[in-house]
């Protein structure tokens, strides 16, 4: 009994609680993606560097409230900053579509085009948040770090195993789900959430329709900065602050929003926690949890692993890859252009 | 009709214009800094003009969005090392049978499971069967396999550890480079391609990593990421020539000192072989395009359904399409390898290999052969030379700076600078001409 | 001879197709016709390989095509047009027409690069009969004009346009007429006689414009639901009381003038 | 009389951007010392910086290229990470005869590359530092631990030279994972790691990028109690972000006993950096040995210096610390010999690469201690 | 005082030749006006400029009296004037109903008795509610365009082809309907093919040819030349 009391608190600990925090995180990230991606037609590769510059920016709010005495009591200070944070990330948005996007835009630029092109805003925007903060890691977390701390559980609870719960992973999971409800509702439900998708599928019918144009691109690039701005916060809460790390996060952020079907929020969702999932579950190595689980005699001397957590990367690809050769368009079937 | 001709004329004008621009450019980098770098840069700008075919065949011509570049480059150079380097008798005879043998187990596991998956009638009994075939195959492979890759990698770790190549001469290794990406392509195109835009692009960059997965963590094949150096050249080594006095007397002849004339040579060598392989490239490109091939390309791009509809073969064309510009990323990887001489799986990065490709071939102008050649030539030097001229452009900047925050930030992130001048271009050059340096007609 | 046997297509739990039956007779030249959403351009999609079919069967000249790729029934002499314009919208309109017929041997890029000539002289025949149906077709102004930037009703006649490229057996038109002048529809309803009779091309058309299909088909089928409500001569179905009120109505005038 | 430049070679961008600036500032000093000595008969020393992005070969080779060409240096510190460094190295300093002295490429492919006597590194090899991990493990009487290394030549190179090390001594290794740098998470790596069990967790990476990644999540999941750091993780970095937490564990970097380390701290930080960020210590002991060499050889042509780079690294010789270029230059001036020690303790072995002695560091009471040299 | 003044309009695509050459069309308040003309005359290009999608090289566009030559397309939305394209005129990713909501996008009223007269109009449309527009027939799909265009509660409705591609008894209603909604005020311009039925019912028709007026007059002249039967009509 202890024993499967032991291997269900390790599966919990190393597997479902990470795996849950970090699909929710990438989700996060994705959600932001798969906006711009169905609204303003085209994969931004800024994104991740965008994730950047609005942590960035909360961390200097932070700096200045905790320089005022004020805290969040058991939670990060960060959250209450995340305000301004996002306020400043959608004034920087709001300014690159006037300064680079929205000339494409006008033009009809090729989705390709516009990705290039977002990809030279990523190579300032690299610069940017390195001219404001540096290089370096960064931590901003203060409050309470832990819901339930490891080695406590382990001496509370007389297991031999720990488990451990993070304030920044219930967060992160919490505002995900909200997020997403949020978005679904705004956009399926809204007058201007369904001008938004509207113009997305069909720009010149919807200036027919009277749509304004240049609202709803700035109404997307505000959501997109609240969205992305929390996403990278939430982030750096957990992790901490890397400008180069958050470079990093794209390629995931990208596969979560395609497996889940691009322009969807629920896929989004959906696709951050396959992503997630996968990583953590295909390399896991099974031999602690079967010790527990098994007689002592059949006790399995290697590690009972799949695949070496090498191929972590790769493996979650493959499963991506095969789940889009069941559903070519994501799980959500989303748009493609 | 007359405006037609004369817009065709205009555009030859144009490439023949930027083309000698960029050779101007190149030349004032010889003159501004020195002729090894421009030499330099230009080799590396001919491979990157091979990817950049490659790419823009696969986009420009049939709308598939393949972000794998990456994975296929690597392939190139795995080539170069399985076909330039000596062979490591040693790890051979450690394990190389057992490695094979458990290849074999492996690939025949999947055929019969593939096989029997087929055979069977639907229902759970076929699950079961393939999946415990899968299974017992792979338990097989393993077993056999796994000795064999640990004793082959404990043969002398940090120089060989690996099989080794065949030692063949490094310049063939181009077309077995091309062949071995050809060929993954085949099978990757065979599974993928019907998907879609970002989805297939997703689906590309995913197997670029599981491609590069391999190469890292299969020590037995390339040395992983411990790399393999010193693959030999297919052009003399500058010492040879410094020490050769009669190339000391012809460069002497020539007003050179003999290290500058020795490297000059060997950059030389490379530039001429190279530029004969990109011009061999763009000539059959150029035919392809202009033929009824290419018509019928430009008309699955347009639209596969009608295409499918008027008889043409979109899978197979596309299949087609993928493995050609897949090989002609593996052909830039081989011949990458071969100028660096040696295999670095740390820089396979998909910012360097994928997307600044892409740079190249939508800067260029994509479905346009000389555009994709220009823009391979034109980014890379900027990527190159971006650093020098960011670090004298903050320079200037700083020095008409009073002291204080904002020059100790810039001093700072100075390197980075590099980035951001980057990125301005690229944009500048976007905005000026939005299709592209030579858009497609 | 084209034969549907009980052909289905559901789309989730939507029958768009649901069970319809009827053959094509070789050498005639048949209308379709039905209420929109009848499933007309889905059964032409499950005929020509667009669409899988749920369940049901598609025989040609004897032979089972059910399911065959639409580039294999193009080389089989299948071919049809679509209701929404579907042109390459990059190429000139000429271009348009000239990819059409298969086998061309510069397809292949060993030609390409070696067979330079023989491409040459190809592609001056092709080039030559595609002018010939730009001329037919009114159009030979826009020969080298992108094929997006050409009006709607000009798209739809090169829709018409490419299936004149090849000598077919069989050409299913959707809808050719929808959006074309009446002056050069009529032109093109001759254009159609002549094919049939001249070179023996058997068609299937679907169309709303009752004079065209009058003047033309025989036999006339009608579908509603999904199936086939009628068949007849177009003057039978014309006077078939189910099909003036599922389809044709009572006409406007009558309204016109009690208005 | 002339201006000689130095070229620095390092990737200050891509990957391990966040520990180059100490590096290039530690070559700075360094270069400011011996100018503010003088030498050579009053030539001054200026250093020419270029990124080496530290994972692009291609990059790295343009950037020496220009290095050596345009910029006409006389000597490289450089480069950073082993892959590029033999890339610099094969294809631009070996034809143009030009000296490199990395401080932190430390793969053992490093030792027999063939370099004309042009290349050495003030790093000691991997090879080296399994070794020294194995006795601090086995005098601690720990017997089974699990490792993970920095996917790259020189977390591979370590984790398998320390693996082979430790199991010839009795020792077991339940697992031995790569994990790659710049993820964003790395629990599926500690689930593994954790499952796979073992008294410590031996962490061959960087701290600011996968390993320290790995050594949050460790100590958040209780996965592991006590960590070995070997010398990518030792830094301040690591005491900073970590010592409350990982009370009892231990690591290794190269560096000697004695006050050389402690005083280019010092001088470090009235600089205005951190004197221990990591390869910090031997980017100023690659610069000063080049400038010694010169000095030694009476000229700043690499054919030259090159051969003078192993005496005045070696003993015998007057011993110089950190700040004692001046000192250094003078005597040789007056035709004596020095042994240059410097910041991380130097002795140039063999094919011309720093021996290794090592200083043990454990963490109590939430500070990084100092217990050990070996 | 005509309602809609299209006069002497001429211009083109981008930097192209231009199509219409001197095109002049207006229609009185409350009345039908009819464009027909062979393919390519320039008909949906006279259409898009008097909506402003289309910049104008000379001549002017008045509605109501006023001039709108410079006004962007949303703005004439605002202005009253609603549009059916030919192609492309449907939210393919949306449900119809929520078609139907786009068209009424700018009002703020209560849309749901629009709402139902339009489905009732078209019933099909009103069994797909929830469906698609994407997945509709080609007939369907016309239906939607049209319902969005009247959702949007016009001062002048423009339709380019409406009846393209719909069965009779639809083309029937269709036209019914029109004579309806211009009886209550509203005036309408709109392009045919299906020019006998569509000149039947129109107070003024115009014949364009190459982007210039070829002829002019009431439906029942139209109708009534013979040449214009003959060239146009298709006899
Ligand atoms: N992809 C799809 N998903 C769901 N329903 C569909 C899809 N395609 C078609 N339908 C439905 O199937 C029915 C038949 O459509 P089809 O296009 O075959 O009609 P049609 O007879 O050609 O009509 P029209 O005369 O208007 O062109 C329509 O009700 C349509 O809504
Ligand atoms: N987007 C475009 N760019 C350039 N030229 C265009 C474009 N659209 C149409 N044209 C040209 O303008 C001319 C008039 O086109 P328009 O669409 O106005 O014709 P139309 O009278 O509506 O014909 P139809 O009855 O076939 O719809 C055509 O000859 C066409 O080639
Ligand atoms: C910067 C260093 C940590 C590099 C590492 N020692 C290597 O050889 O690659
Ligand atoms: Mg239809
Ligand atoms: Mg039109």
């Amino acid at each position: 009994m202890l024993d499967l009391i032991n291997a269900g608190v390790a599966l919990l600990n190393f597997i479902i609680i990470p795996a849950t925090a970090y699909g929710a995180q990438l989700a996060l990230g994705a959600l932001g993606a798969t906006l711009i991606y169905g609204i303003l037609r085209f994969s931004h590769f800024g994104h991740g560097d965008n994730m950047a510059f609005g942590t960035m920016i909360t961390i200097g709010f932070t700096n200045l409230l905790l320089g005022l005495g004020i805290t969040f009591g058991p939670f990060p200070t960060a959250l209450l900053a995340l305000p301004f944070g996002i306020i400043v990330t959608a004034l920087m948005m709001l300014l690159m579509d006037r300064t680079v996007f929205r000339f494409y835009r006008r033009r009809r630029a090729a989705p390709v085009v516009m990705t290039m092109v977002s990809l030279g805003v990523m190579f300032i925007m690299n610069f940017v948040v390195r001219f404001g903060i540096g290089v370096d890691d960064v931590l901003f977390a203060d409050g309470t770090r832990f819901i339930i701390a490891a080695r406590e559980f382990r001496d509370w609870s007389g297991l031999d195993e720990a488990l451990s719960l993070r304030m920044t992973q219930v967060i992160t999971v919490v505002t995900a789900a909200i997020a997403v409800a949020l978005l679904f509702w705004f956009l399926n439900r809204t007058r201007t959430g369904k001008s938004l998708r509207a113009f997305s599928d069909n720009e010149d019918l919807a200036l027919l329709s009277g749509i304004n144009p240049d609202r709803v691109v700035m109404v997307t690039w505000i959501i997109v900065a609240a969205l992305t701005t929390t996403a990278g916060v939430l982030y750096g809460l957990d992790k901490s602050f890397k400008a180069f790390t958050y470079f990093q996060l794209l390629l995931p952020m990208f596969a979560a929003a395609v497996v889940g079907g691009l322009g969807n929020p629920l896929g989004a969702i959906a696709g951050g926690f396959i992503i997630a999932f996968s990583e953590v579950i295909v390399t896991y190595a099974w031999k602690k949890v079967l010790t527990y689980l098994l007689p002592d005699a059949l006790a399995p001397a290697g590690l009972v692993q799949l695949l070496g957590t090498d191929y972590k990367f790769a493996v979650s690809f493959a499963i991506l890859i095969i789940v889009l050769l069941f559903r070519p368009t994501g799980i959500f079937r989303g748009k493609s252009l | 009709m007359s405006t037609h001709v004369q817009t065709t004329g205009n555009q030859s004008l144009r490439t023949l214009l930027l083309f000698l621009g960029m050779a101007l450019l190149l030349v004032w980098t010889g003159w501004a800094y020195n002729a090894n770098l421009a030499l330099i840069i230009l080799n590396m700008g001919l491979i990157s003009a091979v990817m950049a075919l490659g790419v823009n065949l696969q986009w420009g011509y049939a709308g598939l969005f393949n972000i794998g570049v990456m994975g296929f480059v690597a392939l190139g150079g795995l080539g170069a090392v399985l076909t330039a380097m000596p062979p490591t008798i040693d790890a051979w005879q450690a394990g190389g049978l057992r490695i094979v043998i458990g290849l074999f187990i492996g690939g025949a596991t999947i055929v019969i499971a593939v096989m029997t998956y087929q055979r069977l009638p639907t229902g759970p009994r076929r699950g079961l069967i393939t999946t415990a075939i899968v299974l017992v195959g792979y338990a097989l492979f393993r077993f056999v396999y796994v000795p064999g890759t640990q004793a082959v990698e404990a043969v002398n770790p940090s120089s060989t550890g690996y099989l080794g190549g065949l030692g063949l001469p490094v310049v063939l290794s181009w077309p077995v480079g091309a062949l071995m990406a050809a060929a993954v392509a085949w099978v990757i195109g065979k599974i993928t391609l019907g998907l879609r835009s970002d989805y297939l692009a997703i689906a590309t960059l995913g197997i670029a990593e599981i491609i590069l997965a391999v190469m890292k963590n299969e020590d037995w094949l390339s040395r992983g990421v411990k790399n393999v150096n010193g693959i030999p050249r297919p052009v003399p080594y500058e010492l040879d020539l410094q020490n050769s006095p009669e190339f000391v007397a012809a460069a002497a002849n020539l007003g050179m000192n003999a290290v500058t004339a020795s490297t000059v040579f060997v950059r030389l060598n490379y530039s001429l072989m190279f530029a004969a392989v990109v011009i061999v490239l763009l000539v059959l490109a150029q035919l392809a395009l202009n033929s009824p091939w290419g018509r019928m390309m430009r008309a699955i791009r347009d639209n596969e359904n009608a295409a499918g509809a008027m008889g043409k073969d979109v899978k197979k064309r596309h299949l087609q399409i993928f493995v050609i510009g897949s090989g002609l990323c593996g052909l830039a990887g081989a011949m990458m390898a071969t100028m660096d001489g040696q295999l670095v799986m740390s820089s396979y990065q998909p910012l360097r290999f994928t997307f600044l490709i892409w740079v190249m071939v939508i800067v260029g102008g994509s479905g346009n052969n000389f555009g994709a050649v220009l823009g391979g030539m034109l980014v890379w030097w900027l990527w190159v030379m971006v650093e020098p001229i960011s670090q004298q452009l903050v320079g200037y900047i700083t020095a008409a700076m009073p002291e204080g925050w904002l020059r100790g930030r810039l001093t700072d992130v100075a390197p980075h600078t590099r980035l951001f001048l980057m990125g301005l271009l690229l944009l500048l050059v976007l905005r000026f001409s939005p299709r592209g340096l030579l858009p497609e007609k | 001879m084209i034969v549907v046997h009980d052909l289905h297509k559901h789309f989730g739990g939507f029958r768009a197709v649901n069970g319809a039956s009827l053959r094509i007779e070789t050498g005639s030249i048949t209308g379709l016709i039905g209420p929109n959403g009848a499933g007309k351009t889905t059964l032409f999609n499950v005929i020509a390989g667009r669409l899988p079919p749920t369940s049901g069967r598609v025989e040609m000249d004897g032979e089972d095509i059910t399911g065959l790729p639409p580039h294999e029934l193009f080389h089989k002499g299948l071919l049809r047009t679509f209701q929404i314009a579907h042109e390459f919208s990059s190429m000139t309109v000429r271009e348009n027409l000239m990819m059409v017929p298969g086998g061309q041997s510069g397809e292949t890029l060993w030609n390409a690069w070696f067979q330079r000539t023989r491409i040459r002289d190809e592609e001056r025949a092709l080039r030559q009969k595609a002018d010939e149906v730009l001329e037919f077709l009114t159009i030979s102004h826009l020969a080298d004009e992108k094929a997006a930037n050409i009006s709607g009703g000009q798209k739809k006649l090169l829709e018409l346009g490419r299936t004149m490229m090849v000598d077919a057996k069989i050409v299913f038109l959707d809808e050719v007429g929808a959006g074309v002048n009446r002056t050069l529809l009529n032109t093109i309803g001759d254009a159609i006689v002549r094919l049939n009779r001249e070179r023996g091309y058997t068609f299937c058309v679907i169309e709303h414009d009752m004079d065209f299909i009058g003047r033309l088909c025989d036999p006339v089928i009608v579908m509603a639901e999904g199936q086939v409500l009628a068949q007849g001569s177009a003057d039978q179905i014309m006077q078939n009381e189910a099909v003036i009120e599922a389809y044709l109505g009572t006409g406007l005038k009558n309204k016109v003038v009690s208005a | 009389q002339e201006d000689i430049k130095l070229g620095v070679s390092i990737g200050f961008t891509g990957p391990l951007e966040s520990i180059a600036p100490a590096m290039s500032s530690a070559v700075d000093l360094a270069v400011a010392e011996a100018n503010a000595a003088g030498f050579l008969g009053g030539s001054s020393v200026s250093v020419v910086t270029g990124d080496s992005t530290c994972i692009d070969a291609a990059a790295a080779t343009a950037t020496a290229e220009r290095l050596i060409s345009a910029e006409g240096v006389k000597g490289i510190i450089g480069g950073m990470c082993s892959g590029e460094t033999i890339a610099q190295l094969q294809n631009v300093a070996l034809p143009n005869g030009v000296v490199m002295i990395s401080p932190s490429a430390t793969s053992p492919a490093l030792s027999t590359v063939e370099d004309n006597g042009l290349f050495f590194r003030t790093a000691p090899s991997d090879a080296r530092q399994g070794e020294v991990m194995t006795e601090i493990l086995t005098d601690r009487g720990f017997t089974t631990v699990a490792v993970t290394y920095t996917n790259n030549d020189y977390g591979k190179g370590l984790a398998d030279s320390f693996a082979a090390a430790f199991t010839a001594a009795g020792g077991t290794v339940t697992i031995n994972a790569p994990h790659d740098d710049g993820k964003a998470d790395y629990s599926a790596e500690v689930a593994s790691l954790a499952s796979a069990g073992g008294e410590v967790l031996v962490i061959a990476g960087y701290i600011d990028q996968g390993g320290g990644g790995i050594l949050r999540n460790a100590i958040d999941t209780a996965a592991f109690d006590i960590f070995e750091f070997p010398d990518g993780m030792v830094s301040v970095a690591l005491e900073e972000r970590f010592a409350g937490e990982i009370t009892g564990s231990f690591g290794q970097n190269p560096s000697a006993q004695g006050d050389g380390r402690d005083a280019f701290i010092a001088m470090a930080e009235a600089a205005g950096f951190d004197g221990s960020e990591a390869f910090a210590a031997e980017s100023y002991d690659a610069a000063a040995l080049i400038i010694l060499a010169m000095a030694a050889a009476g000229s700043s042509d690499p054919a030259v210096y090159k051969e003078h780079v192993m005496t005045v690294a070696n003993a015998p010789g007057e011993p110089i610390l950190p700040g004692e270029i001046a000192k250094a230059l003078e005597i040789i001036a007056g035709g004596g010999d020095v042994d240059y020690v410097g910041a991380s303790a130097v002795e140039l072995i063999g094919p011309g690469e720093s021996a290794g002695s090592y200083r043990e560091v454990e963490f109590a009471d939430g500070a990084m201690n100092v217990v050990n040299w070996r | 005082m005509t309602f809609l003044n299209a006069s002497a309009m001429r211009g083109g695509y981008g930097r192209g030749a231009d199509i219409l050459n001197g095109a002049t069309i207006s229609v009185e308040k409350g009345q039908i006006g009819v464009v027909v003309g062979p393919n390519g005359a320039g008909k949906s290009t006279a259409m898009k400029a008097i909506f402003g999608m289309l910049a104008l090289r000379e001549g002017s566009v008045t509605l109501d009296g006023a001039d709108i030559t410079a006004l962007s397309p949303q703005d004439r939305v605002a202005q009253g004037m609603g549009f059916v394209p030919q192609t492309h005129n449907i939210f393919t990713s949306m449900t119809v109903e929520e078609n139907l909501e786009m068209g009424a996008f700018l009002r703020r009223d209560d849309i749901r008795p629009t709402l139902e007269q339009v489905y009732t109009l078209f019933p099909i449309l009103g069994t797909k509610r929830r469906q698609h527009a994407g997945e509709l027939s080609g007939g369907q799909r016309q239906q939607v365009a049209v319902g969005r265009a009247l959702m949007t509660q016009p001062k002048l409705l423009m339709l380019d082809e409406p009846t393209a591609g719909v069965s009779p008894i639809v083309m029937d209603e269709l036209f019914d309907r029109i004579i309806e909604i211009a009886r209550s005020g509203i005036t309408i311009l709109m392009v045919e093919q299906n020019a006998r039925q569509a000149l039947e019912i129109a107070d003024i028709g115009y014949v364009l040819v190459q982007g210039a007026n070829a002829y002019t007059g009431s439906g029942a002249e139209l109708m009534a030349d013979p040449d214009v039967r003959r060239t146009f009509l298709g006899g």
